[in-house]
């Protein structure tokens, strides 16, 4: 299978879904004639024109409002954030128009948009521009929310996510853009809400999202040196969301560390831990714990910033403590 | 340069609006019928404040009573393929459209023969098959989506348009801004109204925006064409909305509209200050001298097509047809606790077609 | 002591904080003139004047970036929202501003402004009217959030809200301000970030904030009379949060329903239960359980808003499941 | 009436300017000061730049090569009680205001003795005690909030004004429109001046806004007063500036500039594509007719004040200051781990007059 990087990942699901359907645009800022501030567009303009891929003034409320009431005649328009975090100026479309007007139509419209771009930190870019809002949108019934963790998942969500008749976000990640993995020439789709075991494991298990699946598939790694058999759990999707394979897990190795990238106020690993404690209470030996960025906006400075994410270090030590716990 | 043209006087305006053909070449039946529609919107939101005062209604109540011209004009003149949205002062709009009385009231009953099953109340009625994309509750949230809609419509080669409906005070929000600077840079044929009835709640127009000669003018700064017009006469809505629908149209462009009324009621049901920040006098004098309905009539009347017993007919008939919803509302059923979670996702309401999987609901 | 509304404990903290400092102002939709569109700055206008008490337009992200701004300069602007639900036009503001504007300059700006305003459900406004957002803001480091359950709580909640050098947010809720409770005529302060138990009990701890705790208390006393002895910790201030007198309380019952009106997903209640088990994990008999709204947009019926709504009912049936699992 | 005055070519203004009294009494020291501030602000950008290449800045880089008359020239009229705040562009105006190259260098090597600890970065930088409150990097994010600043102003009856800062892009960002409705409904002096380099990113002015002579035509929706200049001269700057500080200022009202400029480097240093959306012949045709040092140079030159001694040493300053200030950054300290939670609450960082009790902060 050839390697190709997240970014060409996305970017052929794009090209593979413009082509396939009519009725599919990819609009944001400097998505067309310049190719996309993180180029993961690039190539799409000169392919499909000026009419399928679109450059917006910088008026994110403004084009995905339109978005979306384009997608209530039919349309299935792919929206670019530059960042996630810009969803804030925008976040009232996001959340009541795009999650709310089939509820309160009683069911006569839906809104099949896609709304798509990085959200993470971990790029020296400053607390404006490092959010990882999926677990607000996860929070609001009507919406749908992936974050792949690589170019294979992320291909085959996104294609899943633009035939999708609901909303649905796709948060994506700028550290992971430039990374390779491998990913099949045939086409293929990923159902949203199907989690993925990325590692076998007994000892523990690790459920995470996003490129926090990376880091602790590398600290599991690291891990198994020392004889720890870590089991490493990627949700892909936050919501619809997979839980049973997260207990079916938790259920083996009775004991459960959460790797998030979210503040750990209400983050996506608040609810994940709940619903472990819920469903699996007699077949946890610890109490669940987390490795979130730690709780602060965040920080520019290179090597703090990279202290303050989820790290492998900080997830090595943290699946340790836990053991020793156990054990103790 | 962007067509300048505030009318603040109405006199000859109407005589004008009379004989451009759009009116002109009405039949007597069509004519009738204008106001008609008029009376049937009056007569369904007094019931509705009834039921409301009777506690049988909830949440907000906003009555478009004084306004009747300008939905009843504006949407007069649409075709197949021309779509709108507005507000959450929606009832007009709803029976204009040809969405019936009793799923109407049946909606603000919060029955589940309700437009939106019960879900959406007063401020969400919906009739996407009508080309009615709601009744909407955020100030100005509807803009851009109108603006969708007449993107939408361009891009599937559609000769049509879109209408989209805000309030005088909805002109502040920033995404209406965008909406129209998106507008004009891609030639979006989408028609924005400002129902300017005076007031966003208890604040005059004077007091929340800032403008010179006319909110509409501020389309100027889009190079956006726009007008103004006092819009008590049905003629005038009718023949500036036609006029500026054939434009936005044959040229693929947006416009600004300003449509000066004025509502009788207060903001919303629960508003009982509606005659602190206004004097009954200003009420009186719009309903004595520019209520939409009188003004009509008489127009009708004058025109020698209407008569005193055809009008007692209409109002008797309206009458009946919102007592008979009331009635139909009245009896029936609440939605069941199950379809709570139904109209959240399509694919949960169309299970055999879904494609994802895991949970799409939680519990506790 | 005499017996008062939540709307007019808020109105006296109003006026006592416009009182003892200048560069206190009211600011919002109606506020002024119209006396407020739930008469909670009743009179205000008229006592204090145009320049005290100002009637915006209805631009929340303007009024409020403004608030933000002034509040820079040693201004203490309490700003209305009138409904909770309209932060979504202004999130932006409230979130990267607000929160975020001390941390970006190394701690040489505090903004001390308080936004203020109704959150909740019950009253048949619709999906887009009925946000409780106080889960998003608390994950935001660098805001508090607090949502009082009662007058008393409500009247010294604000005044220290006012008084506070950080950005506050206060979440009230319109079914409780034609409400009446004792407050004292002298003034006083309740500290952000204190607990109270509003009931003592042995068999079980209910945790909750806002309209829930009336709710949940409430339930509790239907309980007693089945010799069920419930506590309820009202959280009161949720960011910051005493955790401490929540996990006393659990340390004595060992079981934990939490009442909470967000809907599930990433609820302020999701993070209590994780702090819970993570901190009293061999205390607990029993999983800990929720009762939330349930997980769609908020219905319009009013009848079916009352079931989707944590209510009295649902309480009982949870603390009797919870009991029953125990005992069984 | 508002204001309409567009003035597109430059010939003539520069000598007007030149003579209106802020400019004519002016000393020599003073004249050859707003020179040296420019090479500074130069000087510092590119040995940022080099630093950025090298590696030791990361995250955002934005210049302000090419605009520096515009933060030179407006920055250079404000009275002490004024303030002023811009967007993520904010080098020039950080040093302008007095900000020492040290701290702002080692702000953008992540350094606990950069002027926000290492927290912000580029585009944040501010300086509160010398009225620059930022640096922000939310496009239009500082439009209500330099608007705020004004407010507080005018309530605290402070005889001042606030200077906002945006770009041609920022002005389709909702909150500045409404952050302009509120300005001139309540006369707040504030003075918008958007720096218009043509370009947002890649998207020249005419892809992403509509607009009719001057996008600060915008102003006349809400009957605000507004100019348009080629602002490559900082005579011509301080001129216009000064003229609407003291308009906004006496009569306690807002205004809308537009300052015609240009940025050579890409949007941020990672732009790579800086020469794709507009050709090498646009930039050299700028920096060789209107570059603001070239220009001001030639102009003292002329008036006799200058020579190229004098030059040469305010160059080798600002070299050896930029290249001090690198070495600065470079061996200060990281900040350490503890302090990633310092500087979230006041509350937190003054524990001495903490008032509120339980957890501030939350673990995993
Ligand atoms: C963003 C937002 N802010 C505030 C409100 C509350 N609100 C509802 S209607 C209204 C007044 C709107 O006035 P206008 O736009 O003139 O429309 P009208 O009611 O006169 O038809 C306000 C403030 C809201 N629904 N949404
Ligand atoms: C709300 C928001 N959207 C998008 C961005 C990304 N972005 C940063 S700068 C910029 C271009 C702004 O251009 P302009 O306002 O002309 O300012 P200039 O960079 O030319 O100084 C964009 C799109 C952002 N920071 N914030
Ligand atoms: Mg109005
Ligand atoms: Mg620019």
């Amino acid at each position: 299978m050839p390697e190709i990087t997240y970014r060409e990942a996305i970017k052929q699901a794009l090209s593979e879904e413009l082509e396939r359907d009519e009725q599919v645009v990819v609009m944001g800022e400097e998505v067309a004639q310049y190719n996309g501030a993180y180029k993961v567009t690039e190539g799409l303009f000169d392919k499909f024109g000026g009419k399928r891929i679109i450059d917006t003034p910088i008026s994110e409320a403004g084009f995905i409002g339109m978005g979306i009431g384009a997608s209530m005649l039919g349309m299935r328009p792919v929206m670019e954030l530059m960042f996630w975090s810009f969803s804030y100026v925008a976040f009232d479309q996001i959340v009541n128009n795009a999650a709310m007007v089939r509820y309160m139509s009683g069911g006569l419209i839906n809104v099949p948009i896609v709304i798509r771009g990085p959200a993470n930190g971990g790029t020296n870019v400053g607390a404006t521009h490092s959010h990882t809002p999926e677990n607000f949108i996860a929070y609001t019934p009507g919406l749908k929310v992936v974050c792949p963790s690589n170019a294979y998942d992320a291909k085959g969500l996104l294609k899943s996510a633009i035939r999708d008749n609901d909303p649905v976000y796709v948060m994506e990640n700028t550290l992971l853009y430039g990374q390779k993995w491998e990913v099949p020439e045939e086409e293929y789709l990923i159902p949203l809400g199907k989690a993925d075991v990325k590692r076998e494991g007994s000892d523990l298990t690790i459920v995470s999202h996003g490129r926090s699946v990376i880091t602790s598939l590398e600290a599991a790694e690291n891990l198994a040196k020392d004889g720890i058999d870590v089991e490493v759990v990627d949700l892909r999707s936050i919501r619809p969301l997979d839980i049973d394979t997260v207990l079916e897990s938790v259920r083996k190795t009775n004991r459960v560390l959460l790797v998030d990238e979210n503040k750990p106020f209400c983050a996506t690993s608040s609810q994940i831990s709940h619903m472990i404690q819920l469903e699996a209470f007699d077949y946890l030996d610890a109490p669940i714990q987390r490795v979130t960025s730690i709780d602060a906006p965040a920080i520019y400075s290179d090597p703090l910033e990279k202290e303050q994410l989820p790290n492998v270090a900080r997830v090595e030590k943290a699946v340790r403590s836990i053991l020793d716990q156990v054990s103790a | 340069m962007a067509t300048k043209k505030t009318t603040r006087s109405s006199s000859g305006l109407v005589e004008k609006a009379a004989k451009a053909k759009i009116n002109s070449s009405l039949s007597n039946e069509e004519k009738i019928k204008l106001l008609e529609d008029m009376i049937r919107v009056r007569r369904f939101e007094e019931r509705s404040l009834r039921s409301y005062q009777q506690g049988k209604i909830g949440g907000f109540l906003h009555l478009y009573i004084g306004q009747e011209s300008v939905a009843t004009g504006s949407l007069s003149v649409l075709g197949e393929n021309d779509h709108f949205i507005t507000a959450y002062r929606d009832h007009a709009h709803a029976l204009l459209c040809g969405m019936g009385m009793n799923e109407c009231m049946a909606e603000m009953y919060g029955k589940a023969t309700g437009c939106s099953r019960g879900k959406g109340g007063s401020m969400h009625f919906f009739a996407p098959d009508k080309n009615y994309w709601g009744g909407h509750g955020i100030v100005a949230g509807q803009t851009p989506l109108g603006l969708g809609l007449a993107y939408a419509l361009k891009y599937q080669e559609i000769d049509g348009c879109a209408i989209c409906y805000l309030g005088d005070g909805a002109v502040n929000q920033g995404v209406f801004h965008e909406s129209l600077n998106i507008a004009a840079l891609w030639d979006i044929p989408v028609i924005f109204i400002i129902e300017n009835n005076g007031y966003s709640m208890g604040t005059s127009e004077a007091r929340s925006s800032k403008f010179e000669d006319s909110l509409a003018k501020r389309a100027e700064g889009y190079d956006m064409k726009w007008e103004s017009v006092e819009a008590h006469h049905v003629y005038v809505v009718r023949e500036v909305t036609d006029r500026w629908v054939r434009y936005a149209k044959e040229n693929s462009k947006p416009v600004l509209l300003e449509m000066k009324t004025y509502r009788y009621r207060g903001h919303s049901v629960a508003d009982a200050n509606s005659e602190k920040y206004r004097t009954k006098e200003e009420i009186q004098r719009y309903q004595e001298t520019m209520d939409p309905i009188n003004v009509f009539r008489k127009t009708l009347t004058d025109e020698g097509i209407i008569d005193d017993e055809k009008v007692k007919e209409i109002e008797k008939n309206a009458k009946e047809e919102a007592n008979a919803a009331a009635k139909f509302a009245d009896e029936s059923d609440f939605p069941t606790v199950e379809s709570i979670t139904e109209d959240v996702y399509w694919e949960a309401d169309n299970p055999d077609e879904r494609k994802s999987e895991g949970r799409l609901f939680f519990h506790s």
